[in-house]
């Protein structure tokens, strides 16, 4: 036996799905199988891989041996853990929908894919390499459009059409970023490119150009027109991940390149962040409160929630590292709690047939677990306590009100107020009787049970936060030292 | 020599500017075909740039399957488009001047961002020289590709299957055409089969020390099933099922199982140095393999099944 | 004016012109078409820059960088026209359509 | 761990548990529920009571919980705490049976006496919180709890209603929290001392304090239903009977109240308020709220509504006692927390009785009510005077320690608004007695249900008459140890030290 401290977890989160994915691929007949045994070992390698990184702290791979800037390095900190572990959660509510709800010839390509996906976020939160992170970047992207799209459809077709567009723009851009500060400082390595950076027109080029791509991915307003589309129109457990996960994936890189490189530029691109952060929130929930569909409505409120992740960045020079444990908080409860509402509605739409808010028709007593999910859900992604959106509201405000920022202030509040009408705009149509009601469909246990328990540990973060918050301050992710 | 330098600078300006003009013909031309075959044309054009700024490894890559194979995928698709389709008119474009200006301010700022790099920058070309040696293989690409950044090429090659599924999951099976085909493509297949087979060869195993590789060996190759394909071979009946998809997953699945091995060894990916040449032989190999079938099933468009398999 | 800077404009030049067509145009094949184009540009903007070497040999790396883009692109584009011809047998058109099924 | 550790903790999983159990059970489990509920209820009594014991021998109770790196959940038992605490323990075992009786045979009950168990949780919570961020949590616990209590019917009627609690109650919790959040940057924490921790504050803060101030009392004064943030309480009153009698008449409103009196003396600390210069606003807004509850109550037709304006004009005599800033008007004050809470539920209790054996919604329809229902309608005129101020009921005692501590303080007037309220109750209750007692029913009752030889089920009669008593009792007894007014007292001391 090797010790545990020296399994190689961190490599083995990447290779373990790949090889898991050519499996499915191969023999289609072992696919969900496969899939659920990789889930579960995968929850164990992030169990494993935190263990490790709490014992030995920052985890540093060179692949192939190869020392930078010859190489490309695995990097791991407290920020990769978290969304790694929020992969996972999310991952297995996923994998134990999923299982019920596709058909075998949609699972014979769900499957692989599905493990492809986990295979490019991983080594994407474990990348410190700006090319590398490209390629993982092209493999969430493609995998997602293949996802979308899987189960046809026109919205779906469309929404998937629109998102590859709006993905590949996106990677082009940050390529060309990418181009230029390999051709201006001679590495595409993170800890290398932080050491030798200065103030030059190439690093204002390469923000734009990253930045913008990376945005775009990450759907902030105004950039998020292609969002609602497909996030509405994909089948539940694809919706699911794209808001859950996806755009948290290009947000991440965000976050990394912005720390690591770019905050030193400019405060005024930050509140240029912050004041679109603001508009997104405004923006995405009052389209959210005037859609007339369920899952618009939850992909709206995404767009809305994206926008606390960016209310940040002004905060962040004075506010230090507790802040972006807040964001990081934010991400992660929002993840989780929006996966449940996707989830959650997935089934109303499958229960009903159709999911117009208004006739949800006593939703409440009749699919109760489900009903129960989006409520719980939605109290996380409300703000309200005690829930992990609570927290994350909580700094943030915390350091806007601190520092006099009362405009963004304000919009956090309003933005919660204005999630809260939304949510019990559905949860209030979910009480009462409609007129027209279809012959319900039978939800299989595992589909409302897996929306419930992610809905449940959004709400049971509400209790984590300082024990998460040491795990987070692993490697120093947000300098300024540890909490 | 002055003249010489001249001449050639006025070249790289025509043909930059070439390149220019085509991508605009080819993004405005009112017919789709038309907008294909120049896009082709375009790609010729850009392996022949890529010969001029010493890439001929990417040369190879480009008119395989930047141009070729690319260009095959576009003609298959047009093909699949409603008619009335194919000549759409343009949008209205009287109210783009904004944006016109707007990326012409971004190019500008580009342009000026590229001109203030200094003349000369060092790159990795010494770290690579320095470390060539203990690679396996002499091409400075090829080791970059395999060895320095073979985990990128990993995922690359799951990118490539990650597309097939795709495809696989959206296409949609068309009855073959029935056109009988024409004896001078015949002859021509004939003809091209072998020496793309051939030439595939000769690439893969140059690939260690010359221009060429795995990517470049799998697109001739692919090219060859392609024009199988097109010459009415029914290649998709042939192949499929397990032993088509063992085939597509050789790469990826040769590379995975060498990093899990090296895993196991210490590090991902770090081969021993004495039998890096023979990994890398043996990776590029499958990888070949698997990027010829992927390509040609991408063209093919769909699944081909087996006649027991349910659809 | 260098061949490595004459290039490099040259690549910008593609990326714009193809970010221009792919936002102007509404048909899906153009738009695969500026997706590429674009791509082609940063490409050339790579290669380009990797001569400015003092060896006689270019740096290797973006070369490889490069090839493996091409692959990406080309796994893309065959994603997406597949794609687009599904959206066109459903929308009757090669063009995105707004309305939902609803 | 010890005892005064796990009280506090048995205190709020005693109905929380049961809670969650509930959720899960089955429609048709009703043995099993109610066993459950009632278990819940007695067990909350007992441990309730052993608090008690050990708070007046001086035992401290408090549990902490980092819920951020500096910030923590705190639960703590003190004299104040213990005191809503008692009420909504000894008021919930009381509705619960009420409840049981209200709604046998009536669908959805496992979700009703869930999220029932859930609001007395936040309840409890809320009363127990050692520092503001705990109280807030638990504050917006009960707002989302009572929201499917008002939906429970599904009805279009009661979503509307739901629709406009939550628009002013989440407007409340969010004034709340910024004025937490904002409290917390200038001081650095949130902990209730008695007398307030604001004391040592740098000047430069009062006006930020000052506002800080009323978007506390307007985050809270929308539960305590503050003229002008009153508007959802007598929309609240299409919710099941049960629901009005402990959540709209008591633990909702009553955490509003409550939550001033925590901001007030131990937030702020009653002499740097005044000195703040915030107390007197809050008087005002208070004594307007008094009348003018009164005055809309004056004009309602439909009994609940009647009573729910009768609780805006109620609860604001605490938030009255309280702003007044004398050690006599805060026993006045607080003392009415509970006396006003079980007078009012009484009569809410037999509003429930009157709708649900008779069909009577309305006060034109309870013409000689009293002879078919005379055990409810004995309880309800006990209730009513209690509501006018009339001695021995409880109300008087809240009354008159109100005025005589307006007088201690010189605010005079304040006994003309006392008289004009005091007045106006008479006004808006006496003509139902009357109708009640001395009129001929005008016709068939419109819904009559037949529950035998009793005037109504045993379980829908016993809780009215069982806190109308305890309404007598307390205004009987008040000079006796351990009534309300002597705890109030045991409170008031600890604000009011010399």
């Amino acid at each position: 036996m090797v010790p545990s401290s020296e399994i190689p977890w961190g490599a083995l989160l990447i290779l373990l799905p790949l090889a898991a994915a050519i499996l499915c691929f191969v023999w289609p007949k072992l696919a969900v199988v496969t899939g659920v045994v990789t889930m579960l070992l995968l929850t164990l390698a992030v169990g494993g891989f935190a263990w490790q990184l709490q014992r030995e702290g920052l985890y540093q791979h060179a692949v192939g041996g190869w020392e930078t800037p010859l190489g490309i390095g695995l990097y791991g900190d407290g920020l990769s853990l978290l969304m790694l572990a929020m992969t996972v959660l999310v991952g297995l509510a996923i994998t134990l929908y999923a299982r019920s709800y596709f058909n075998q010839k949609q699972a014979r390509v769900f499957w692989p894919l599905w493990l492809l996906l986990l295979a490019a976020l991983n080594a994407l939160f474990l990348s410190a390499d700006i090319f590398n992170l490209y390629i993982t970047l092209e493999m969430v992207g493609l995998a997602a459009v293949a996802l979308v799209a899987l189960k046809g459809g026109r919205d779906a077709l469309n929404g998937a059409m629109r998102y590859l567009l709006a993905t590949l723009l996106g990677s082009l851009t940050y390529l060309l970023g990418v181009a230029l500060l390999y051709h201006s400082y001679g590495t595409v390595d993170l800890v290398l490119l932080a050491e030798r950076i200065d103030n030059s027109p190439v690093v204002w080029a390469a923000l734009g150009l990253m930045g913008a791509g990376l945005l775009l991915k990450t759907a902030l307003f105004p950039l998020h027109f292609w969002l609602p589309a497909a996030h509405a129109s994909a089948p539940a457990p694809i919706s699911a991940l794209l808001s859950a996960l996806l755009v948290k994936a290009s947000f991440y890189i965000f976050l990394r390149l912005w720390l690591v490189l770019f905050a030193p530029l400019g405060g005024d691109v930050a509140l240029l962040l912050g004041l679109l952060g603001a508009v997104a929130i405004l923006w995405g929930s009052w389209q959210a409160l005037r859609q007339t569909r369920l899952k618009l409505l939850v992909a709206y409120s995404t767009v809305a929630q994206i926008g606390y992740l960016f209310v940040a960045f002004p905060l962040a020079a004075a506010a230090g590292a507790m802040l972006w444990n807040g964001v990081s908080y934010l991400m992660l409860s929002h993840a989780l709690a929006k996966a449940a509402m996707f989830l959650a509605a997935g089934n109303l739409l499958l229960f009903g047939g159709h999911d117009r808010i208004a006739e949800l028709d006593r939703a409440v007593q009749r699919l109760p677990i489900s009903t129960a999910a989006f409520a719980l859900a939605g109290v996380s992604i409300m703000g309200v306590p005690p829930s992990g959106g609570f927290i994350g509201k909580w700094l943030l405000l915390e350091a806007a009100i601190e520092q006099g920022y009362w405009l963004l202030a304000a919009v956090m509040v309003v933005g919660g107020l204005l999630a809260s009408a939304y949510i019990f705009k559905v949860v209030g149509y979910a009480f009462t009787r409609s007129t027209a009601t279809p012959e319900p469909q039978s939800i299989p246990m595992g589909m409302e049970w897996a929306a419930l328990l992610l809905a449940i540990a959004s709400i049971l973060l509400g209790f984590t936060a300082p024990w998460v918050f040491a795990l987070l301050g692993i490697g120093d992710p947000f300098g300024g030292g540890a909490p | 020599m002055e003249k010489v330098t001249l001449l050639i600078m006025l070249f790289d300006l025509l043909l930059g500017l070439g390149l220019l003009w085509l991508a605009w013909q080819l993004l405005e031309s009112r017919n789709l075909f038309k907008a294909v075959v120049l896009f082709v044309a375009f790609g010729l054009l850009m392996a022949l740039a890529w010969v001029r700024l010493d890439a001929p490894d990417v040369a190879l890559a480009e008119a395989a399957i930047g141009a070729g194979l690319t260009g095959a995928l576009l003609m298959a698709a047009l093909a699949k488009l409603p008619s009335r389709d194919k000549s759409e008119p343009l949008a209205d474009e009287k109210g783009h001047w904004l944006l016109r200006l707007a990326l012409l301010l971004v190019a500008a700022g580009l342009g000026y961002v590229v001109h203030s790099l200094p003349e000369s920058a060092p790159g990795l070309s010494a770290e690579i020289a320095n470390n060539l040696a203990s690679s396996g293989v002499n091409n400075p690409v090829t080791a970059v590709l395999l060895n320095f950044r073979g985990y990128d090429t990993l995922l690359e090659l799951m990118v490539l299957m990650l597309a097939l599924l795709g495809v696989w999951s959206l296409g949609i099976e068309r009855s073959t055409r029935e056109e009988p085909v024409g004896p001078v493509l015949t002859t021509l297949v004939q003809f091209l089969t072998p020496l793309l087979i051939l030439v595939a060869a000769y690439l893969l195993w140059a690939g260690a020390d010359a221009p060429g590789g795995a990517f470049q060996a799998g697109a001739v190759l692919a090219a060859a099933m392609v024009l199988l394909l097109l010459a009415g071979w029914p290649l998709q009946g042939l192949l499929t099922g397990v032993a088509l998809r063992l085939m597509l997953v050789a790469g990826p699945a040769t590379f995975v199982a060498l990093a899990g091995l090296t895993l196991l060894d210490a590090q991902l990916l770090a081969y021993p140095p004495q039998h890096a040449g023979k990994l890398i032989l043996l990776l590029e190999v499958a990888a070949t393999l698997s990027i010829a079938v992927t390509l040609a099933a991408l063209f093919l468009g769909y699944r081909p099944r087996t006649n027991k398999e349910p659809g | 004016m260098n061949t490595a800077l004459l290039y490099s404009l040259v690549g910008i030049g593609l990326f714009s012109l193809g970010l221009y067509a792919l936002i102007v145009h509404a048909h899906l094949l153009r738009k695969i078409l500026a997706i590429n184009v674009m791509g082609s540009g940063v490409f050339l903007l790579l290669i380009a820059l990797a001569k400015r070497t003092a060896t006689p040999l270019p740096d290797a790396v973006p070369h490889a960088m490069v090839i493996t883009g091409i692959v990406v692109t080309v796994a893309a584009t065959a994603l997406a026209l597949t794609l687009m011809v599904r959206v066109a047998m459903e929308n009757h058109r090669a063009e995105l359509s707004d309305q939902s099924q609803e | 761990m010890n005892e005064s550790v796990w009280l506090p903790l048995l205190v709020i999983a005693s109905s929380l548990i049961p809670g969650v159990i509930i959720f899960a059970l089955a429609e048709r489990r009703v043995k099993l529920r109610t066993t459950l509920n009632l278990c819940g209820a007695l067990l909350k009594m007992a441990l309730v009571g052993a608090m008690l014991w050990g708070v007046y021998h001086g035992q401290h109770y408090e549990v902490r919980l980092a819920l951020l790196p500096q910030l923590e959940l705190v639960l703590r038992a003190d004299a104040l705490s213990l005191l809503f605490v008692t009420l909504s323990s000894v008021l919930w075992l009381v509705t619960t049976v009420y409840a049981i009786g209200y709604l046998e045979g009536s669908p959805n009950r496992s979700r009703f006496f869930g999220f029932f168990s859930l609001c007395v949780t936040a309840t409890v919570g809320l009363a127990l919180a050692g520092n503001l961020i705990t109280f807030l949590i638990f504050y917006e616990l009960l707002t989302l709890a009572t929201y499917p209590l008002i939906m429970h019917r599904g009805t279009e009627a009661s979503r509307r209603a739901g629709k406009i609690y939550l628009r002013y109650t989440m407007a409340g919790g969010a004034l709340l929290l910024v004025a937490i959040i904002w409290l917390y940057t200038l001081s650095g924490t949130l902990e209730f001392t008695p007398q307030g921790f604001l004391d040592g504050i740098d000047e430069q803060h009062h006006p930020a304090l000052i506002i800080i101030f009323v978007l506390l009392i307007a985050g809270l004064g929308v539960k305590a239903a503050l003229v002008p943030l009153h508007g959802w309480l007598p929309e609240a009153m299409v919710a099941p009977a049960p629901v009005s009698a402990l959540l709209h008449a008591v633990a909702v409103v009553k955490a509003g109240a409550f939550g001033i009196i925590r901001v007030v003396y131990d937030v702020f600390g009653v002499d740097f308020a005044t000195l703040l210069g915030v107390t007197g606003p809050l008087v005002i807004v208070a004594a307007i709220t008094i009348v003018y509850g009164s005055l809309r109550a004056l004009f309602q037709d439909d009994l609940k509504r009647r009573l729910a304006y009768s609780t805006v004009s109620q609860v604001a005599y605490i938030t009255l006692g309280v702003a007044i800033a004398g050690p006599i008007a805060a026993v006045g004050g607080m003392v009415h927390l509970v006396h006003q809470g079980l007078m009012k539920i009484t009569l809410f209790f037999c509003a429930g009785n009157l709708a649900e054996t008779l069909g009577i919604h309305k006060v034109s329809e309870m013409n000689g009510v009293g002879r078919r229902m005379p055990w409810t309608m004995a309880a309800f005129t006990v209730g009513v005077f209690g509501m006018i101020g009339a001695p021995p009921v409880a109300g008087f005692i809240s009354k008159w320690y109100l005025g005589m501590g307006a007088l201690e303080m010189d605010q005079g007037w304040l006994i003309l608004v006392l008289a004009a309220s005091s007045l106006l109750n008479a006004a808006y209750f006496l003509p139902i007695l009357y109708a009640a007692w001395f009129c001929e029913p005008s016709g068939p009752w419109p819904e009559e249900r037949n529950f035998g030889r009793k005037e109504t089920a045993w379980a829908l009669l016993l809780p009215p008459v069982v806190t109308a008593l305890l309404a007598l009792a307390v205004g009987l007894l008040a000079l006796a140890p351990f009534t309300p007014l002597a705890w109030v007292e045991f409170v008031v001391q600890r604000e009011f030290v010399p």
